[in-house]
């Protein structure tokens, strides 16, 4: 049974890490500020999600999966509500999305720039 | 590695012009730098500078950015006398480490003196098992109490520096709207999660004994609840909800709590701040004193953290007002 | 072995001069202050590096350990920590009133009106044929 | 086993370290920053599994909550002092 929990956790640590890892490759290397944001939120959300669970497993009944539970939900509305709210206040303040006849007009431009 | 990417932070903070890019790598910079004291084991000061460098103080930087130009003017002086001066400082200090014991070195001189006799006794002495508790608050009592006064002292300072008067508090109030009125969903969170902090401010305060935690974090983190209210729903709805004056009572009487302690433990015959004597029992007598010192150093952080970012607060509206 | 075992007091001088650096060359008030906390906390991490036993755990008491590291640097740290962010506020504060008035935040300008307001101080002086009084030797 | 992981959110750090440093618009940092806090509190909980003293998981939570309200506090006082300059560079 332990060894069961072991390798359960233990895939659900890699997996995570493997979600925030992609998040991470997207926070760099999207192109404009929505689609990096859209990589962020999203990724944080699963990959989080995941290695606190894999966590969980490891740590048994008592205060520490409480505390676990508590880091999730933390972050399930932390998260997500920064998200989005940073994205709706870039969007008042006058910063467009980057759409795809854009990004054909300044894909060597921005590429070039950044 | 966590030591280089706080090396390279502080070079990109040098680097920038954007006063607001500073302050949000300073935030970085902190929560770095609590993750290094994690890992050196000193989880009280990482709980600390979590709580105080990325939060407090990242929001007190940007208040003041509030009031004053964003980008710094460039320099019209070549740094190469700075640079000079700075660099044989450099040689000088790495001259000196040399003859500094090995890091982690069980057998340097900062181990020999007292901290054996803290990790030793203090289970007997005070009872409880965060040493770093009970140093602060039994052991090094004064220290502690001196530390306080100077918070208290601060928050003096820049409640006379930043006065606004109540005029133009009045005539400001009824202007000025509630800010991010239209961010309905951070509003929504921001209710769900506030009791939740409050309450885990609270549970800080009085778990600090047994596990990371104490007045001083506990202060913080309370205070910076109130703050993202106040921040979402306006200056003015707090207000209503926490009276300044009460506040402003609160950061005294922290203080007051603290020093009556110690009085009170003259009067039934012990030295001052010695908690011997609170009770038939030396040890319980010890957890009652720790319990209620905490209780002041908690009240008086908590209390001049807020009324320092609600000072800074009534100075922006003022200023907005007058524009 | 000796590279290794100084390598965090290296890191500490580094940082330490990046604040110290900031703090002398450049002449924003408020990136002062950034820097005077980059200088800040190296000297907490030069503390708390010392306080590091290896091997050791955190100075919470438990019957499974043994071996804890120092406790002493931790308390002075942790209240350094929060009376820094009290003086970094009295800081601002006073940033927020030089601005008020004198209109910057740059050191350089701020002493150029001072200098301009003494100059006018002692013109008015000698202009008006006052007799050398307190005031004239201060500015002096 | 907590020791890949560890790592791998060590480089999504310096991933995410580097676009704070580049971020060619403001909200990049901020954005940045958020990204940074929520991997710093992972981080922590897996280092608190390492060291085998799962009860310090209180500095997990307290990262968190104090992630979220700076973000908060940056976008509120990013967002009504400088309605119109996006850009960095004056």
């Amino acid at each position: 049974m332990d060894i069961l929990l072991d390798i359960l956790s233990w895939i659900l640590l890699i997996s995570g890490s493997f979600f925030t890892f992609t998040g991470a490759v997207g926070l760099f290397r999207f192109p404009d500020f929505f689609s990096r944001t859209h990589a962020a939120s999203v990724t944080d959300t699963l990959g989080a999600g995941l290695i606190l669970i894999g966590l969980m497993l490891q740590a048994g009944w008592g205060l520490v999966l409480a505390k676990l539970l508590l880091i999730l939900v933390f972050s399930l509305l932390a998260s997500t509500t920064a998200c989005h709210a940073m994205a709706k206040a870039a969007l008042k303040s006058g910063l467009k999305p980057l759409t795809y006849s854009d990004q054909e007009n300044s894909a060597e431009e921005t590429t070039s720039k950044h | 590695m966590l030591l280089s990417f706080l090396a390279l932070t502080a070079i990109a903070i040098t680097r920038m012009g954007d006063l607001f890019a500073v302050v949000m790598l300073s935030g970085i910079y902190s929560l770095l730098s609590a993750s290094l004291f994690l890992d050196l084991d000193a989880v009280d000061v990482a709980f600390t500078e979590a709580s105080v460098g990325a939060g407090i103080s990242t929001l007190l930087f940007l208040a003041t950015l509030k009031l004053v130009p964003r980008y710094e003017k460039k320099s019209r002086y070549k740094p190469a006398l700075a640079l000079g001066v700075v660099i044989v400082t450099g040689a000088l200090l790495i001259y000196g480490t040399l003859d500094m014991p090995h890091f982690g070195d069980a057998d340097a001189p900062v181990h020999q003196h007292v901290a054996p006799r803290y990790l030793n006794d203090s289970i007997n002495e005070v009872g409880l098992p965060n040493v770093v508790t009970s140093v602060l608050a039994s052991y090094r009592g004064y220290d502690t109490l001196g530390e306080v006064v100077v918070v208290f002292a601060a928050g003096i300072g820049v409640m006379s520096l930043l006065m606004v008067s109540q005029r133009t508090k009045a005539r400001a109030l009824t202007k000025v709207p509630a800010d991010m009125q239209h961010q309905i969903i951070l509003r929504i969170v921001a209710k769900m999660m506030l009791p939740l902090i409050l309450i885990f401010a609270l549970y800080v305060q009085f778990h600090g004994d047994y596990g990371p935690g104490g007045g001083f974090q506990a202060g913080v983190i309370f205070a910076a609840g109130i703050i993202l209210y106040t921040m979402l729903f306006g200056l003015s709805l707090t207000q209503s909800v926490i009276k300044p004056v009460f506040v402003e009572m609160l950061t005294a009487f922290g203080v007051l709590l603290y020093s009556g302690v110690g009085i009170v433990c003259m009067i039934l015959g012990g030295n001052y701040l010695d908690y011997d004597v609170l009770s038939h029992d030396p040890v319980h007598g010890q957890h009652l004193g720790i319990l209620l010192i905490e209780l002041g150093v908690g009240i008086t952080v908590a209390a001049v953290m807020i009324t320092l970012f609600f000072k800074f607060t009534w100075r922006t509206v003022k200023h907005k007002y007058n524009q | 072995m000796n590279i290794i075992g100084l390598y965090n007091y290296w890191i500490v001088v580094v940082l330490m001069l990046i604040g110290f650096y900031i703090v002398i060359a450049h002449e924003n008030l408020i990136k002062k202050l950034v820097g005077l906390t980059i200088f800040q906390t190296s000297v907490f991490f030069l503390y708390i590096s010392m306080g590091k036993v290896a091997g050791a755990t955190a100075p919470i008491l438990d019957e499974n350990y043994q071996i804890y590291s120092n406790p002493l640097p931790h308390v002075l740290i942790l209240t350094a920590i929060v009376v820094g962010i009290a003086t970094t506020a009295l800081g601002l504060a006073l940033v927020v009133r030089i601005y008020e008035a004198y209109g910057s935040i740059e050191e350089n300008d701020i002493q150029v009106q001072d200098t301009h307001d003494r100059l006018e101080c002692q013109l008015e002086a000698y202009g008006r044929q006052k007799p050398p009084t307190l005031f004239d030797q201060e500015t002096n | 086993m907590f020791v890949i992981p560890a790592i791998i959110l060590l480089v999504v750090m310096a991933i995410a370290l580097a676009r704070a440093f580049k971020g060619p618009t403001l909200y990049d940092r901020i954005l940045a920053v958020n990204t940074f806090g929520t991997k710093t509190v992972l981080l922590i909980a897996i280092i608190d599994f390492l060291a085998g003293r799962p009860a310090f998981l209180d500095i997990a939570i307290v990262y968190a909550l104090i992630n979220f309200i700076s973000v908060i506090g940056i976008l509120r006082f990013f967002e009504f002092s400088s309605k119109t300059t996006i850009e960095e560079e004056p």
